[in-house]
């Protein structure tokens, strides 16, 4: 077992689980401008429904899974047109949305409780087996399949957003709301839309990481965090560099436990945040807009 | 007061925002500095104040190198300012700009701790009664019209202690009335001596206000003189009126 | 017998009333969106319970904890110098992880997750405050006289170039001000009271570990400002009575024990939610940030 | 002006109730004491939301159990939910004691909150006993706290005899960054290490932390032939597990009690599979049977100690002691076999530890020594 193929690879692994949160994440916060910390019960959210449909009714995985990421979908819509609309209609500052999305994850992080319990609950659609052996490290089939899934979500989302009309628009409206409602773009739908495709990204987030980890109420916030913390390195205004953000944070986190003591894993992500805000605050690939004073 | 300003070089990615720009001004005089939009106006006007660091060339003050100031110790010098947008304090009073504006020190906490808000209200109404804003002290800036806003933003440059005034388009989107009592201010200002460069693109506003006149194009200074000179200078026109 | 158990709340709230009207001084009127307050009340705490550990007398140790929280509110503001809105917060907010993380790691200093137990009451000029009616009479003079000073600062002339700051930063540095040298200032002032807030909680709580210190605590010191009101001292007290009381009050509900915890939970977010959408702008809020 | 005048107002009443009942205070306590003492309230203060809520929950069935059995009619239970946390533990404890008027507790579950509780305990003379921390610590908090459960001071020695006794000399250590893991952590190596082992490593995580994979691959480097586990977060228990078995880590694995719940059996599922688990008796066969009956499933972790903790109380409100002074002399006098074993309180008010190793047998605690 080489030490340095391991660690790279645990930092794969832990890196491509931000991404799957921090992709959705940061298309929401690009196009709306205020961070929605509810994506991490979105996640969540879509999780528990994978394994009260696949686990508890016996839908068929595969089906389970598709109902999954429309529910998924639906409750980040939802959240956007029950909660945040009406509250920019009243012109709420930014501010007064991250309140109202940490409240919006407190709420369901205690409603999950109430109907799931707090124990620990397993999908049980794949067994837990000895990792493959890939280049003197460890890895098991499922782990590949969500690093190649971000990755594919890093090209998609490049695409998506140089090359679709819907992408396109979304820039626009990121760029500057009244331009782009001048040129005939209707925001509010494309903030429909980019709630939709953010909740689905974070439905497919929960079938994922339900799959790897076991679920509790309670894992929304540290994804969460993470997730935008890979956001923000990556450069919240190019949404692929979320998904590369990611991977750089999980491979700074395993590579500096490594010869730090493991208490200090939390604090690197942080210590990470910090100096790329400072240094670079439009992270990696963002644009130098509205940044400085 | 002398402000001059040699060989100003600044360009973002590969637009040449300045280029190899010189001018000088002369102390109690008019200048006005016209072109068409993007030409480097504004951009002059923030190198000046230092609020964008220029590439290459050299900006004086009363004879001084303001290059590595500050933007607020170039302020302090006594270069009063307006933007191409008027910028307001959106929650704060009429009568709290002007006594911002009009005061220097303030920044010293132990002082002030225990002074209330106090507010020299008859210089205040001086400026105001001269810009012609007849509003009542406690408005919000906010419940402005656009032209009053104009008008304060005017009043606060003026209130500000200084020795020049640069005033970046003062009359854009202003309504002709206005734009005749703006121009009566500013030629009662000049009365009293004060030193004004202002950018316009406005020609007309500008012919029989201005003492001397810099036509920028693309960055560069392509005319300068009196304005009878500029009005009848070939490359003027065909700057204005596009190749 | 219910006064032991309203004086204990009003001892918390006394020193979230210090907390937050100072975080709404750099939040709310210097626009200064600051999720590391945090950081300050933990810093005060452990300085004042590590320095009385030491045989540091409690007032000496008492201001040493605002001086070294205000000077970490220093380097904050000199570090986040290039940064507003959103991005600061961020920096703010991983700042307050990193002091969390040395508080949890630096088992040196701190003891870690061991935390700091027996942490001994106030005792200055020969009288020992023991009981806890005695700590809330300490709490609100201490309380009354934080409210006073920042009340005073931010209606002083110092204060309304605060206000300019938040409004348009760059309009007033065209005006000749400092404003580097206003949000230094600004923001140590409130890391001063936060740091005293963190030393009146140690000595009143007896034993702090890093917990106390860090996301659900961001979350509550945030949620208070804005639902009472940015740049509104009135505002931000009279929302910490009520965000405190609000699951006090939940304790009289009838639940069954099983779903007794998440379901408070569940109510105090509604609440909360609601107060939001019936009060964008918060309770008292007149002011709104960009 | 009149925010001015709001808001003194507002902390205005702060003085008045500081000053007004303070001398107020000491004539009526005595007087609302004599008329309660028919119906005596006891205290319930545990984590039932949040991530231990696991703990909380399955302390508090032991509780309702011992409830049900002893039929005390007098005796009423008043639950507060104090998240594992200390402020959540001291506003808790307050309310209990001056607005129930609780004259004894069974809480609170983690060593922190009760160290942040325990010194309310003793400045109001309201003993309260705790079914589950373990920290070291929490015996010199004073007469008024007690506990059923032995100080990971000696479950930390008996682990590391146990694994020394089966032969393993490389021990590495893997523990939640807080009060319990690192206090357990510290006695085990310690002891371990006078055994004239090697501890060759000694990982920590933090509480609910799911991702353990590199303190892993660092414990896997170190080659250890033992692996202990303390942890009172059982979903990070789990990942760990299951990240050893995809690491595939051959060494033998040890755990705390708080790796003995029935969540971390059902989460793992083969991973656990030959786990060690050095844990506190988890009650007597005929305890396990009641519990069973009344809930249809096996203690859960500490059941059979909050069974115990009110239990203790129980017998002394039995025999007279109505306040909490009479309650916490009576503890001192307790000694009565209860599910976890003989209990009896030392001066410190801890029990002596007896502990039973059980061996995770195809997905179950099989009792083995």
């Amino acid at each position: 077992m080489s030490l340095l193929a391991q660690l790279t690879v645990n930092g794969l692994i832990a890196g491509a689980i931000y991404a799957l949160v921090a992709a959705g994440f940061s298309l929401i916060y690009s196009t709306n401008k205020f961070m929605h910390f509810a994506h991490g019960i979105s996640v969540v959210v879509g999780a528990y429904i994978l394994y009260s449909l696949f686990s508890l009714i016996g839908i068929p995985f595969y089906l389970a899974c598709i109902l999954t990421l429309i529910f998924s979908s639906l409750f980040g819509l939802g959240t956007y047109r029950l909660m945040y609309l009406p509250l920019q209609n009243k012109k709420a500052s930014n501010v007064v949305l991250l309140i109202a999305s940490i409240g919006v994850l407190i709420l369901f992080q205690n409603v999950i409780q109430l109907i799931f319990g707090p124990d620990v609950k397993s999908v049980g659609y794949i067994k837990v087996a000895r990792g493959l052996n890939v280049f003197g490290a460890i890895i098991t089939p499922l782990q590949i399949v969500i690093i190649l899934i971000s990755i594919t979500l890093f090209v998609l989302l490049y695409l998506f957003m140089k090359k679709s009309k819907l992408g396109r628009d979304m820039r626009a409206v990121s760029d500057n709301k009244e331009l782009a409602s001048i040129m005939g773009i209707n925001h509010k739908r494309i903030a429909d839309y980019s709630f939709i495709i953010g909740s689905f990204l974070a439905g497919v987030a929960g079938i994922l990481i339900g799959l790897e980890q076991n679920l509790n109420p309670t894992m929304g916030t540290i994804l969460i965090i993470k997730g935008f913390t890979g956001a923000v390195i990556g450069g919240v205004g190019f949404i692929p560099g979320a998904v590369l953000g990611s991977f750089l944070l999980g491979l700074a986190e395993n590579f500096s436990i490594w010869f730090l003591p493991s208490g200090y894993k939390d604090a690197i992500a942080f210590v990470l945040l910090f100096i790329f805000l400072l240094l670079k605050p439009t992270g990696l690939f963002g644009i130098n807009k509205d940044v400085k004073k | 007061m002398t402000l001059k300003i040699k060989s100003i070089h600044k360009n973002f990615g590969g637009i040449k925002a300045l280029d190899k720009c010189s001018l000088e001004i002369k102390k109690g005089k008019i200048t006005a500095i016209i072109g068409p939009n993007g030409s480097g106006k504004t951009t002059l006007f923030n190198v000046i104040s230092n609020i964008i660091k220029k590439d290459k060339g050299k900006t004086y003050f009363d004879g001084k190198d303001i290059a590595r100031l500050e933007d607020f110790q170039i302020s302090r010098l006594g270069i009063s300012r307006t933007f191409q947008e008027v910028r307001l304090f959106r929650n704060l009073m009429i009568k709290d700009h002007l006594e911002i504006a009009l005061s220097d020190s303030d920044e010293k906490l132990m002082q002030n701790l225990f002074k209330k808000k106090k507010y020299d209200v008859k210089k205040i109404k001086g400026i105001l009664n001269l810009v012609g804003l007849n509003k009542s002290l406690d408005t919000f800036a906010t419940d402005l019209s656009y032209g009053q806003r104009k008008l304060l933003d005017l009043a606060v440059a003026i209130a500000k202690p200084h020795t020049l005034l640069l005033l970046d388009e003062p009359v854009a989107g202003v309504n002709p009335m206005l734009r005749k009592d703006i121009k009566k201010i500013l030629r009662e200002l000049n009365k009293r001596g004060e030193t004004i460069l202002l950018i316009e693109h406005d020609m007309n506003f500008v012919m029989d206000l201005a003492e001397q006149i810099f036509v920028m194009d693309y960055g560069r200074i392509i005319a300068e003189g009196k304005p009878k000179a500029i009005q009848n200078n070939p490359k003027v026109l065909e700057a204005y009126l596009g190749d | 017998m219910i006064w032991p158990y309203l004086t204990h709340l009003l001892i918390l709230i006394g020193i979230y009333v210090i907390l937050t009207v100072s975080l709404n001084l750099a939040l709310g009127y210097t626009g200064l969106l600051n999720l590391g307050h945090v950081a300050f009340f933990g810093i005060g705490a452990y300085t004042s319970a590590l320095l009385t550990k030491a045989g540091v007398p409690f007032l000496l140790a008492f201001i040493i904890a605002g001086i070294f929280a205000s000077i970490f509110g220093y380097l904050l503001v000199l570090a986040t110098r290039k940064l507003k809105g959103d991005y600061l917060a961020l920096a703010t907010l991983g700042f307050s992880f990193v002091i969390y993380s040395l508080m949890l790691n630096w088992t040196g200093l701190t003891r870690g997750p061991l935390g700091i137990p027996g942490i001994e009451k106030p005792s200055f000029f020969g009288l020992t405050i023991s009981s806890t009616y005695s700590y809330l009479i300490f709490v609100a003079v201490i309380c009354i006289l934080s409210v006073f000073v920042i009340y005073r600062i931010v209606k002083s002339p110092f204060g309304r170039l605060l206000e300019a700051t938040r409004d348009d930063e760059m309009g007033l540095r065209v005006l000749g001000k400092n404003t580097f040298k206003l949000k230094y200032k600004a923001m140590m002032i409130s890391a001063f009271f936060a740091g005293i807030a963190g030393s009146l909680f140690a000595h009143y709580i007896t034993y702090i570990d890093p917990s106390y210190f860090t996301i659900p605590e961001i979350i509550l010191l945030l949620s208070i400002v804005i639902v009472g009101g940015i740049a509104s001292i009135k505002g931000s007290i009279v929302s910490t009575f009520v965000i405190l009381l609000i699951p006090e009050a939940l304790r009289f509900l009838a639940l069954s024990s099983s779903i007794l915890g998440p379901a408070r939970q569940v109510i105090y977010a509604m609440i909360l939610l609601g107060i939001l959408l019936l009060r964008p702008r918060g309770i008292f809020g007149r002011v709104d940030l960009e | 002006m009149r925010n001015l005048i709001i808001s003194v107002l507002l902390i205005g009443i702060f003085l008045i109730v500081g000053c007004v009942q303070q001398p107020a205070a000491e004539t009526t306590e005595e007087s609302v004491e004599v008329v309660e003492a028919e119906v005596i309230k006891v205290g319930f203060m545990g984590p039932l939301s949040g991530d231990a809520a696991s703990y909380g929950e399955s302390i508090k069935r032991g509780v309702d159990l011992a409830m049900k059995e002893m039929g005390l009619d007098n005796v009423e239970l008043v639950v507060e939910d104090s998240k594992c946390e200390g402020k959540e533990a001291v506003t808790a404890i307050n309310k209990l004691i001056s607005l129930d008027g609780v004259v004894a507790i069974v809480g609170e579950v983690c060593s922190g909150a009760t160290l942040a509780a325990a010194p309310i305990a003793n400045e109001n003379n309201v003993p309260m006993v705790s079914p589950s921390s373990t920290s070291p610590k929490v015996s010199e908090q004073g007469e008024y706290t007690f506990r059923t459960v032995p100080s990971d001071a000696l479950q930390g020695d008996f682990g590391a005899n146990l694994a020394y006794d089966r032969g393993y000399r490389k021990l590495a250590v893997l523990y939640t960054n807080e009060e319990y893991g690192l206090g357990f952590n510290n006695v085990l190596t310690e002891s371990f290490a006078a055994l004239g082992g090697e501890v060759v490593a000694s990982e920590t995580f933090e509480r609910g932390a799911v991702d353990i994979r590199t303190q892993l691959t660092k414990t896997k480097d170190a080659e250890p032939d033992v692996i202990y586990i303390i942890s009172n977060s059982p979903d990070s228990t789990v990942a760990a597990l299951q990240q050893m078995t995809e690491l595939g880590i051959e060494a033998a694995i040890f755990g705390s009690e708080g790796q003995k719940s029935p969540a971390i059996l059902e989460g793992a599922g083969e991973s656990a599979e030959g786990m060690v688990v050095t844990a506190v008796s988890s009650g007597t066969s005929g305890f396990i049977e009641r519990h069973q009956a009344e809930y249809g499933e096996a203690p859960g972790p500490f059941a059979a100690q909050g069974y115990d903790a009110f239990k203790a109380i129980g017998l002394a409100v039995e025999q007279g002691a109505t306040t909490g002074e009479e309650i916490k002399n009576a503890l001192f006098g307790s000694d009565f076999d209860g599910a976890s074993g003989h209990i009896v309180f030392d001066e410190n008010g801890d029990v002596s530890g007896n502990y039973d190793v059980f061996e995770v047998q195809n997905g179950e605690f099989v009792l083995t020594s």
